[in-house]
């Protein structure tokens, strides 16, 4: 008969009305700015640098500024100048650092292709997403202080990640002392050998 | 409720008003009794219309599962009065194609318009403002004289969009307006009267001590309600039939150009036409301040009257929270070939009713057989007419 | 110009549709709907011209988000453009997603591991779900429905865009698929939450449908409205369910069986009349198909890696050569064109954009119908305007 | 109670004077509506309700509609004056015809006997005009009835006839 089907309509959205009083499900609005939803843990949106330590950021960035993600970025908004001069790195050996690394977010658009293509799990994404800011210049276009943030950090927000790029990493400095203790070994097993050759030759420095 | 005796809650307000009229000599006392009239009406009326904003956002919210406007004060009370300032306080931009003075009149005279309807609602037991011997009439001359009113925001505004809701309003509110006259005539056959005072008190008492004589309670009466609201809800712009401001098509319809104050005097006057139809739906057919049993006469007859004035408000929103939007041409069919059949045949069913009261016993079963199937059926026959071609389909699978 | 001097319109089908053609009378209005307007999802104008109520003329206007994504796609690297691909149908980025890895797997023949291949039907499955839950909605809130079937429709996305932010880290700009496979494979627990979600979507669709279906206005308003003929819809090259509704029992899972859904089993509504409310009912019973695709995925997903080990993520130069491959979107048949000659960023890059092929009918589903069905048809085509102008 | 009357007179006149003087069309339809509610005061003032609600009711409600909409579908031109070369020889007949008017009236009210009643007017309620309408006056309440849909059904026929080739028709 003409008019079922509304009642039934007006069934459902009383059933939600009422609902919408005890069934969390029929209730799904939390107040953001008081309640915030739990982010998942693979949220992403803007990258950001991994330093070593907290207490001197610049000194200990993990990137060696081989802009391979300044090349890969699909908007282009990542702006790398190499450094003159080189400072050891984690494993001790002399790398260049990127003396200038702005990130326009602007223009960032959070895709994350820069993490997968960085070698050196350098850069990784950010979860903030209150970043409003009142100049598009100064506010916007984040500079290498800006960015850095240390490991400790990146382990608070991407847990298992942190875990497992830690893991690599240390494995791949085990290995590379092991060349190094290797290398330095069979060096001294040749200065041992042939003892007439002079000693003039200077020590190499301490791995 | 203090237990205080009723009578001292049922007419306070009438105290209260010869209290306040008793300091002024004799001849300004009929002045200041309407006075106070017409100052309690805009009073409540008004802060009703505020809340009534506010609880259809909140039920509309509600109803999708969110809890509607909760910022302003404590669960959003404030939020109507935000509003207001709103309104108040935005730039009311007038069209220079516009044609001034009826883009000022429009809202003027809708608003003034609506707010005369007020005047014949009896609200209480002797809470009538004006106790017209043809109050029903003087009502749906009231509320039938908007219509001219709506054209004028519609033609005035000078643009396409508000020309298209123009004509539209027209053709709902005019094929409207029949059913709406055609609905209330029973109850005018039953009470033998044309005003409101004496309808309510035709339907006092109760039969077998707890059916109160209500006539949406007689199948005639049932039908004729449910005409009326379908009507009062075309009348009144809203859900299904809001075709003038059908936003998905026509932005705001003949608001379009309507911004500030002007709008908001438009809702103010779209929520009291619902007010008042609900009141005069209330006063026809659900026995006006009645109380529905005798051991609940208690309470004040005015609250009865809010009550169910409140019931019927909140019909209108849940309809208004579900239905999706009639079509223009369809919506004119369904006055034309559905409601108005039916409301001429309520007219027989009336008279059928009236003709057979004094059978007895075993007849007045058959009686009231005959008055529901004389409801039914036409509405059944009709329906599928109308609805010939619709209906849900079965679906083969590749 | 006046009335008079209107070009005489190209005579078009359907006998009603003709008689209302036949001579000019009365001043005609010609009303521009959009672009910015309530109820044409998105920048999208419509240049109507009016007799009365019943629309005479309609010029569909668009090209307002164009943002050049093919000229885009020629400059950067395959792997770049994944991203953007995300923005074509922003509804439904993981198919989009798929149907160009799939491409770029076809033409450098790159081997996807079975894992992969699951995870991409169910990812598919699950944003057809999403897509066609919206569309009642839309359908709903421009015949009038002030939301609520909408609100409904967006709770229920909300859960779904949950899983995918907890899986590639964005809710609708997934970028998730690689060539190869899948960028990273599910966390632990996200597969049980799939199960929970698609258990629960048969009861969400029972009352949805009750809220809508049966609803004689809806009814009213969509029945006989916009019919589209089979054989108008396989000659203007409609697909989906717009040209499933017109009773062409087309659908390229079946077709081309592309991914592993020749393993699956599930069928495919086939409409009648082809108006809106076959348009409306094809998509709710495909959303009931999906769900049984969903359940046989979520039973039969093997352990192992999700990106083959060969897969070469930057430096990737496929041999010079051309492929077209299209996958069965929630929209239609969204299908990449691309041509290498070697280099890493492909010489030609197109994108076959079924939003905007089924468009192409908009004028003559609407001739002849009023205003207010206009806008109702327009819903039922469902389309996305970033797919549109691309 | 005269000034009352002088009141309503003159604003129901000069309503109307404006109305058929005015430029723009529907300015005068506008007016033309608050005339008839002019007159519906005059009958309230008179103490006869249910005729001025029914008056407001009819007039306001629906006839101004009919106006309203045969003004708005007949209107071919957009201009909106009636501003025509011969408008003085147009004012002189029609000033001629309103005096011609005027007089034939002014005779008719002289020769009647003016029996000035003292009593009050009498009570009647709606429920004795219901009885006159179906008593005597019954014939002539159908005959109007009956001429009424008459019209109706012509004006539908015509609308209707002219269907979509020449005519325009009425939402």
């Amino acid at each position: 008969m003409l008019g079922t089907g509304l009642l039934k309509g007006l069934g459902v959205t009383a059933k939600n009305l009422v609902g919408s009083f005890y069934d969390p499900k029929r209730f799904v609005t939390t107040q953001y700015p008081e309640e915030r939803t739990k982010l998942p843990e693979a949220y992403r949106n803007f990258p950001f640098l991994v330093s070593e330590s907290p207490e001197d950021p610049m000194g200990t960035l993990r990137c060696v500024a081989c802009q391979i993600c300044e090349k890969e970025c699909p908007p282009q908004c990542i702006y790398i100048e190499k450094s003159r001069d080189k400072k050891p790195d984690a494993n001790g050996k002399m790398q260049i650092y990127p003396a200038v690394f702005d990130i326009d977010t602007a223009v960032c658009m959070s895709c994350q292709i820069c993490v997968e293509v960085c070698p050196f799990d350098a850069i990784k994404m950010d979860q903030v997403f209150e970043i409003a800011a009142t100049d598009r210049f100064t506010g916007l276009l984040l500079d290498r202080q800006a960015l850095a943030k240390p490991n400790s950090y990146f382990h608070q927000i991407h847990p298992t990640e942190a875990e497992e790029v830690d893991g690599r990493l240390a494995a791949a400095r085990r290995a590379a002392e092991e060349k190094a203790r290797a290398a330095a070994a069979a060096k001294a097993a040749a200065k041992a050998a042939p003892p007439a050759q002079p000693p003039a030759e200077a020590p190499k420095p301490a791995p | 409720m203090s237990q205080a005796p009723t009578s001292f809650l049922e007419n306070a307000p009438v105290l209260v008003r010869d209290w306040a009229t008793g300091f002024l000599p004799a001849p300004a006392r009929w002045f200041a009794n309407s006075l106070i009239d017409i100052v309690s009406i805009l009073a409540v009326f008004g802060l009703l219309f505020a809340f009534l904003t506010l609880a259809e956002r909140k039920i509309l919210g509600r109803v999708q599962n969110r809890p509607g406007p909760n910022r302003v004060g404590w669960a959003g009370w404030m939020q109507p009065f935000a509003d207001g300032i709103k309104m108040l306080t935005k730039e009311d931009v007038v069209p220079i194609a516009a044609d001034r003075v009826l883009h000022f009149l429009a809202p003027v005279v809708i608003l003034a318009f609506s707010i005369l309807t007020f005047a014949v609602i009896p609200f209480g037991r002797n809470l009538v403002p004006l106790d017209l011997d043809a109050a029903v009439v003087y009502f749906f001359a009231a509320s039938s004289s908007t219509e001219l009113a709506v054209f004028m925001a519609g033609w005035s505004s000078h643009n396409k969009y508000s020309l298209f809701a123009a004509m539209r309003a027209l053709a709902q509110l005019v094929s409207y307006e029949l059913p709406l006259l055609l609905s209330f005539v029973p109850v005018v056959l039953a009470t033998g009267k044309l005003s409101t005072t004496g309808i309510v008190a035709a339907q006092a008492g109760w039969k077998w001590g707890f059916v109160p004589h209500w006539l949406v309670f007689t199948p005639w009466g049932a039908a004729g309600f449910a005409i009326f609201m379908v009507s009062a809800l075309a009348e009144s712009n809203r859900s299904p039939f809001d075709l003038p401001e059908a936003e998905s098509e026509l932005i705001a319809g003949h608001l379009t150009e309507y911004s500030g104050f002007k709008y908001a005097i438009f809702f103010m006057a779209e929520y009291f036409g619902m007010c008042a139809l609900s009141g005069m739906a209330v006063t026809l057919f659900l026995g006006g301040w009645q109380a529905p049993l005798p051991a609940l006469e208690f309470i004040p007859s005015y609250a009865w009257f809010a009550i169910k004035l409140m019931a019927l408000l909140f019909g209108f929103m849940w309809i208004r929270a579900t239905l999706p939007r009639l079509r223009i041409d369809q919506l004119t069919r369904l006055a034309w070939k559905f409601l108005v059949p039916l409301a001429l045949v309520n007219l027989g069913t009336t008279a059928f009713w009236f003709l057979s009261t004094d059978w007895s016993g075993p007849f007045q079963a058959i009686r009231w057989a005959v008055a529901v199937g004389l409801v039914i059926l036409p509405a059944i026959l009709l329906g599928r007419s109308l609805g010939s071609g619709l209906g849900p389909r079965t679906y083969r699978y590749a | 110009m006046s009335a008079t001097d209107l070009p005489p319109l190209a005579p078009s089908p359907g006998p009603r549709i003709r008689a209302v053609h036949d001579e000019f009378h009365g001043d005609l209005l010609e009303v521009s709907m959009g672009p910015h307007h309530p109820s044409t999802h998105g920048v999208f104008r419509m240049n109507v011209t009016l007799d009365g109520e019943t629309v005479m003329k309609l010029k569909p206007v668009f090209g307002y988000l164009h943002r050049n994504h093919e000229k885009i796609g020629e400059n950067t690297s395959y792997l770049s453009s994944m991203p953007y691909t995300d923005r074509l149908d922003y509804l439904c980025s993981m198919t989009n997603n798929w149907a160009y890895a799939l491409a770029v797997e076809r033409l450098s023949g790159q081997a996807v591991p079975e894992r992969a291949e699951y995870l991409r039907v169910i990812l598919a499955e699950l944003t057809r779900l999403l897509n066609h839950t919206c569309l009642a909605g839309f359908l709903l809130q421009d015949g009038g429905a002030s939301g609520t079937p909408l609100m409904y429709a967006f709770r229920e996305r909300e859960k779904i865009l949950d899983l995918f932010e907890s899986l590639s880290g964005s809710r609708m700009m997934c970028n998730f698929q690689r060539f190869g496979g899948c960028r990273t494979d599910a966390p632990a627990g996200w597969l049980d939450s799939v199960r929970r979600l698609v258990d629960g979507y048969g009861k969400f669709l029972d009352e949805y449908e009750e809220l809508l279906t049966g609803n004689e206005i809806l009814m009213a308003r969509t029945q006989r409205i916009g019919r589209l003929p089979a054989a108008l819809a396989v000659s203007a090259g409609i697909t989906g369910p717009m040209l499933r509704a017109a009773g062409v029992p087309y659908d390229l899972r079946k077709v081309e069986g592309y991914g592993f859904y020749p393993r699956f089993e599930f069928r495919v509504p086939i409409g009648a009349d082809g108006d809106t409310y076959d348009r409306y009912m094809v998509r709710v019973l495909e959303m009931r198909e999906s769900i049984k695709i969903l359940q046989q995925a979520l039973r039969g997903i093997p352990e192992g890696p999700v990106m083959d080990p060969k897969a070469r993520l930057r430096g990737f130069r496929p041999k010079p050569g051309e492929v077209y491959s299209r996958i069965e979107g929630p929209k239609g048949e969204i299908g990449f064109y691309l041509i290498s000659e070697g280099g890493p960023n492909p010489y030609r890059y197109r994108v076959r954009p079924p939003s905007l092929i089924n468009l192409t009918l908009l004028e003559d589903l609407c001739l002849g119908h009023s205003i207010a069905d206009a806008v109702v048809i327009l819903g039922s085509i469902d389309i996305v305007l970033g797919e549109v102008d691309r | 109670m005269n000034a009352a009357l002088i009141l309503i007179a003159l604003a129901t006149l000069g309503t109307a004077a404006v109305a058929m003087a005015g430029r723009n069309l529907l300015h005068s339809v506008i007016l033309l509506a608050a005339t008839w509610t002019g007159i519906a005061v005059f009958y309230l003032w008179a103490g006869a309700q249910f005729v001025a609600f029914a008056q407001v009711l009819v007039y306001l409600g629906a006839i101004s509609m009919v106006v309203l909409f045969a003004v708005l579908l007949t209107r071919r031109a957009r201009e909106e004056s009636v501003a025509g070369p011969e408008l003085k020889s147009r004012t002189f007949f029609s000033v001629l015809a309103g005096l011609a008017v005027a007089v034939v009236l002014l005779a008719a009210g002289a020769s009647a006997p003016l029996a000035v009643s003292s009593g009050p007017a009498p009570e009647v309620t709606v429920r004795d005009l219901g009885v006159l309408l179906m008593g005597p006056d019954a014939a002539a309440l159908l005959v109007a009835g009956v001429l009424l849909t008459i019209a109706l059904i012509g004006a539908v026929v015509l609308a209707a006839g002219s269907g979509p080739d020449e005519g325009e028709d009425a939402p």
